[in-house]
């Protein structure tokens, strides 16, 4: 008798749970991790999608309805990332899906858009698997490998430094980064002295720091996210290592500068947003967001603001919000948006420049740009 | 007779004190032998190296002539033996019938395939009640371990241990903490059992009790031999009443 | 000379993690608590640390507010959370302890945001070099710190009356309250230093990083679990030993087996080692 | 039954057969363990690799149990020579060392996972029956081992070891059978959530991961199987019902965890003793 009780308040208590009704606006789902150690770039996409949903709506909406934002925490943790999609599809009928997170929770939610072929962007994430979900999945920013290989030509070529050291993040960002770096290197005539790793959760680099210094490299290849970068550029700096280091767009945000401090003078990133960008987009996005966050823009904001822009964007053009329609309206756009011109391939990828910025009197600013169109071409297939 | 139980030259060490220096005794089929001496004589260290919960420096064990000095404790009590503890150690999660009833059921735990396959406890349940009442604690069956007195738990330690149905059972003072009417009724019925032919050795203080149901006694102090025999013999013995009342 | 600095590298970290590690070992000693929310403490310190330097200048004050404020709240801690369940089995302190833990872990978030703090000028970052080894300030300090506070535990344990009256009760709270020392009195100070304890190092590693976010307590919290089992149950040399040996095999590790185990799997695989052979610790549990 | 809930619903058995297996050995034989979350991953990469190289579903699955078991043996092994909290804390070594050497070997993906992992062929909520069947028979199994001489044994080796050794229990086989018998079940829940993700990363088996399931059991009431159950898919469900408060939802979870255990140590199946009156012996 106890075991039919328990059964029955279990599918109660789920049943209960499935009355989402239909409304007069437009829903768009979004995860971020609002919890958990990636909580920063949670609080940043949410910021960049806001602003975005204010700017459409303020501009009359889609289709002359209002735009609605549905955000939910992932965690940043794959096995929850699922049952916040069945809930963005199934519950709140969102039209569009938009992932602010990491790799491992929008790999996971790309699988359940695809099967409920609901169109579905990831912003900033850049695991190669991704796009591999479905052609109802897309990703607004370059792969992990394409930034790597960009990092190889900006050290190889445009910096003219032959003996490098990488220090490698042991997660799927800093992986994928490694993979491009060490895939194109040898064409810029880059000699990779030693590759030491380090995991997520490290803040004290001490060990690593006095072996670089005893490998004297010309340059640095160091990915990592800024809560492990700034620790690691101040430990290296203090060391005596004078050695440029390039990073990627995990440092991007004014939060590095201020962990690294003066040690974060001269240090240049791969990343997607320019500061000193003359883009009516790009410039007035970096002027909004400020207003908004009450701290400068990055590039997890600007990205989950393209996304959901396009988003808006694709409906437009589609004249209907039936995400078959909406889905195949986002293959053929074409857009300039904060993060660059956005127009995809039969993946789902984009082609964009890759914008390096360098930190000058503890400010990003812009370096130089890479666009050679094969270098940063995306996988077709 | 030949020896139930014997020991040989058991030295037990404990960091630099030598608790036991080369004990020996035997004990017949269905005797009943006290080990007596003064506190800190090394009687609970001898009674625990038999059962394989002291490691001795050296000794040699042998029930039925059979060596056991190297066997775990588990394997030395399913050879016939039984210890009843100085200290109560109760399952403090079970009721008094319950702490019985596991040890009843100790053919169905032998290994895991039985343990798995048995189900009821009901037969289980029936030789604890007898043996609740061969101790007169029937009538607490039911109440945790935990609410209960130290008599009534030094009762349950007996019925506990011949659950098991042991061939020698080793007491280690079960007539502690009780007041003198509980313990000549206790010491009764150890002699009853003793006297339906189980081999019994007793550590007590208890003198009267001891001399009244003993056949023989072993006398130990710091950790050496001293005296056996019969108990009023070796209760006359000088060097056993200075040992005792001290010189 | 590379063996040499990864060894002082080694004694930096190692030194960040005897001071937790010693607190939680004289709590544990006491009251055989895991008490993982001491990391939590390790945390507040340090979010506390950086804003009083920030609002008024001056790291000394951070200091002491930071561990007057941890110590109190680890004392409050104890009376709130472990004094009712002590009699209960291990498991339920050490479960009530992680939930805590977790929800001190938000509230920082909620309080502090969740981009984490660090410090408008960081003090004690002046480089000095001492045989060719560059070395900050903040980090020879983290060192001399480590020793000195570890010094001064050791002889207050074996020499004073407060010393021995812990040991007392660490040993058999009975006995030692028939000698008329108050167990309760103990473990109020023994929480509140324990507590002070992880708030030095929090501090310090503010000062290390210049980062301090509501997640930084996580590493400490299951490291430290680890090393006050290495060390010996409530034994403050040992735990001084196992820190420092645990601080110099992880960064010896990191680089010569750092593609095999990563930096965790290192420690732990030296716990699980060490235990297996010696199942009560490196030294004689206190 | 929309998508959403049988999502949840499939988490929630999956997560039942996981607290029930550790309740096995946590709750029935007393042996603490805080790396339950190793064997939960060491049964989804045995799944996730045997099914890519093409084995059906049963096998792989029953392949995830026994290597899972097989490890969680010689992982019991510890538990005969460290007690309580010391075992606790090798356990949790165990679960790290666990996710180190995996994160480091590419065989098993290393950092990336294994994705691409084939469908097991049935509809969702198929899929949801077949999960909930697995999740009825543990806690049958369960509750027959909670009946039966073996349980009796667990009970006494929890209680007291060294009483239990003077009654002629082995303790050491029923130790290491407690731990096979949960970390063979685990395994198969490791297997079951495999399919359910098709995809895996070593940082879902970590320590925080062993902290989820041990706090389900110890919530629920350890040894209780209905009070663990009861609090598994309280546990589960808590953070979608708060899904729309998601800045505080973490917040709750550790109040929770921490206010069960400071004022109802016995957990909530101290609420099932109190409606049915008998300790559940």
């Amino acid at each position: 008798m106890k075991k039919m009780m328990l059964i029955a308040t279990l599918c109660f208590v789920v049943a209960g749970l499935g009355t989402g009704w239909a409304d007069d606006t437009i829903k768009i789902g979004l995860h971020v991790p609002l919890t958990g150690f990636a909580a920063s770039d949670g609080k940043s996409s949410t910021f960049g999608a806001e602003l975005a949903v204010k700017q459409i709506n303020e501009a009359g909406g889609v289709l002359d309805k209002k735009l609605e934002l549905v955000i939910y925490d992932d965690q940043a943790n794959p096995s929850q990332s699922i049952p916040v999609a069945n809930k963005l599809i199934g519950q709140d009928r969102v039209v569009v899906g938009v992932s602010g997170s990491y790799s491992g929770p929008t790999r996971s939610a790309a699988g359940v858009f695809q099967e409920a072929q609901i169109p579905y962007l990831s912003a900033y994430a850049i695991h190669p698997d991704i796009t591999r979900a479905g052609n109802y999945v897309f990703r607004t920013s370059f792969l992990g490998e394409v930034q790597g290989r960009a990092g190889a030509k900006l050290i190889g070529e445009i910096m003219d430094k032959k003996r490098v050291i990488m220090i490698t993040l042991k997660n799927d960002f800093g992986k994928s980064l490694a993979a491009g770096f060490k895939e194109k290197a040898a064409d810029f005539g880059i000699t990779i002295v030693n590759e030491y790793e380090y995991s997520m959760k490290d803040r004290q680099f001490g060990a690593i720091v006095a072996k670089v210094k005893a490998d004297n490299p010309e340059a640095i290849y160091a990915s990592g996210y800024y809560f492990t970068a700034g620790p690691l550029i101040s430990e290296l700096r203090a060391s005596g290592v004078n050695a440029p280091v390039i990073g990627q767009e995990g440092y991007d945000g004014s939060k590095f500068i201020e962990i690294a401090g003066k040690a974060a003078e001269g240090v240049i990133i791969t990343t997607s947003l320019d500061r000193d960008s003359k883009v009516p987009e790009t410039a007035n996005y970096i002027a909004e967001f400020e207003k908004l966050a009450g701290y400068p823009a990055d590039m997890v904001s600007a990205s989950v603001h393209t996304a959901v822009k396009i988003a808006a964007q694709a409906m437009e053009n589609a004249k209907s919000t039936d995400p078959v329609k909406i889905r195949d309206a986002i293959s053929r756009i074409s857009m300039k948006a904060s993060t660059g011109t956005i127009e995809f391939n039969a993946l789902g990828e984009v082609q964009k420049n890759v914008q390096n910025q360098i930190v000058r009197d503890g400010k990003w600013h812009h370096h130089s740009v890479i666009d050679d169109p094969e270098l940063l071409a995306p996988p077709e297939k | 007779m030949a020896a139930i139980l014997s020991a040989e030259a058991v030295t037990v060490r404990f960091g630099g004190i030598t608790a036991l220096k080369d004990v020996s005794f035997e004990v017949k089929q269905g005797e009943f032998l006290s080990l007596i001496g003064p506190n800190g004589a090394g009687k609970t260290t001898l009674l625990k190296t038999i059962t394989g919960i002291v490691k001795p420096a050296n000794a040699s064990i042998k029930i039925n002539d059979r060596e056991i000095t190297k066997l775990p404790t588990h394997s030395r009590i399913r050879l016939g033996l039984a210890l009843t503890h100085q200290i109560v150690s109760p399952f403090k999660s079970m009721t008094v019938l319950q702490n019985v009833m596991f040890a009843a059921g100790y053919k169905k735990v032998r290994n895991i395939g039985l343990s798995i396959l048995n189900f009821s406890r009901s037969s289980e349940k029936k030789d604890a009640m007898a043996f609740l009442e061969m101790v007169d604690i029937a009538q607490y069956k039911n109440f945790p371990v935990s609410t209960m007195p130290l008599g009534i738990l030094k009762r349950l330690e007996v019925a506990r241990a011949l659950a098991i149905k042991p061939k020698i059972l080793l007491l280690d003072e079960p007539l502690a903490g009780l007041n003198s009417q509980e313990a000549s009724r206790l010491a009764d019925t150890i002699k009853l059992i003793s006297q339906n032919g189980m081999t019994t050795v007793m550590i007590e203080h208890n003198l009267s009790e001891v001399l009244r149901i003993s056949d023989r006694l072993y006398v130990l102090d710091n950790g050496k031999y001293l005296a056996s025999g019969n108990p009023k013999e070796v209760m006359k013995q000088p060097e056993v009443r200075t040992a005792y009342l001290g010189s | 000379m590379l063996f040499i600095e990864l060894f002082i590298q080694g004694l930096i970290q190692g030194s960040t993690y005897a001071i937790i590690a010693v607190g939680l070992t004289l709590i544990y000693g006491l009251l055989r608590v895991l008490h993982v929310a001491h990391a939590g403490l390790f945390t507040l310190a340090a979010y506390l640390g950086v804003t009083v330097t920030n609002q008024f200048g001056s790291l000394s004050l951070g200091i002491v507010v930071a561990t007057l404020t941890s110590g109190i709240v680890g004392v409050v801690i104890y009376r709130l959370v472990y004094e009712p369940i002590l009699n209960k089995p291990p498991y339920v302190a050490l479960i009530a302890s992680i939930g805590l833990y977790i929800a001190m872990e938000e509230l920082f978030r909620l309080i502090f945001g969740p981009f984490g703090l660090s410090f408008s000028s960081a003090p004690l970052q002046n480089v000095v070099v001492i045989f060719g080894i560059h070395l900050r300030a903040c980090q020879i300090i983290t060192v001399i710190t480590n020793v000195v506070l570890l010094g001064i535990l050791a002889w207050i344990a074996q020499k004073t009356r407060v010393g021995i009256g812990w040991r007392a009760t660490v040993d058999d709270p009975e006995m030692s309250a028939s000698f008329g020392i108050d167990p309760i009195r103990v473990r109020y100070l023994v929480f509140f230093v324990g507590s002070a304890l992880a708030a030095v190092a929090g501090v310090l590693v503010a000062l290390l990083t210049n980062l301090v976010e509501p997640t930084m307590g996580a590493v400490p919290s299951y490291k430290s679990l680890a090393i006050i089992v290495l060390g010996g149950l409530g034994n403050v040399f040992g735990t001084l030993i196992a820190s420092l040996a645990l601080g110099v095999i992880e960064a010896f590790g990191t680089i010569y087996i750092g593609d095999f185990l990563d930096r965790d799997a290192i420690a732990f695989a030296f716990l699980v080692v060490v235990l297996m052979i010696k199942p009560t610790g490196l030294f004689k549990s206190r | 039954m929309g998508p959403y809930e049988i999502s949840l619903a499939t988490g929630v058995g999956i997560y039942v057969i996981l607290a029930v297996s550790l309740n096995l050995i946590t709750g029935y034989c007393g042996q603490i363990s805080l790396g339950h979350a190793a064997f939960f991953g060491i049964g989804a990469y045995t799944v996730a690799l045997l099914s890519k190289l093409g084995w059906p579903m049963y096998l792989t699955l029953a392949a995830g149990l026994s290597s899972a078991g097989i490890i969680g043996v010689i992982i019991g092994l510890t538990s005969l020579r460290v007690k309580e909290d010391f075992l606790a804390i090798v356990t949790m070594g165990v679960a790290f060392l666990f996710v180190g050497i995996v994160r480091q070997q590419e065989f098993f993906g290393g950092e990336m996972g294994i994705s691409g992992i084939p469908s097991h062929g049935m509809t969702k909520f198929a899929y949801l029956c077949f999960v909930l069947v697995f999740a009825m028979l543990s806690i049958l199994f369960s509750w027959y081992v909670k009946k039966a001489w073996i349980g009796f044994a667990f009970d006494a080796v929890a209680d007291d070891e060294g009483t239990a050794r003077t009654l002629g229990l082995d303790i050491k086989s029923y130790k290491l059978t407690a731990f096979a018998m949960g970390t063979s079940m685990a395994g198969l829940a490791g297997g079951l959530y495999a399919y359910y993700t098709r995809f895996i990363v070593p940082e879902t088996f970590g320590f925080i991961e062993s902290i989820t399931i041990l706090s389900m059991v110890a919530v629920g009431g350890i040894g209780s199987t209905f009070g663990v159950v009861f609090a598994t898919v309280l546990l589960v469900m808590m953070p979608e019902v708060f899904r729309f408060i998601n800045d505080y939802k973490l917040l709750l979870y550790g109040a929770l965890l921490f206010g069960v255990m400071r004022f109802k140590p016995e957990g909530l199946s101290g609420f099932y003793t109190l409606l049915t009156g008998n300790k559940e012996k």
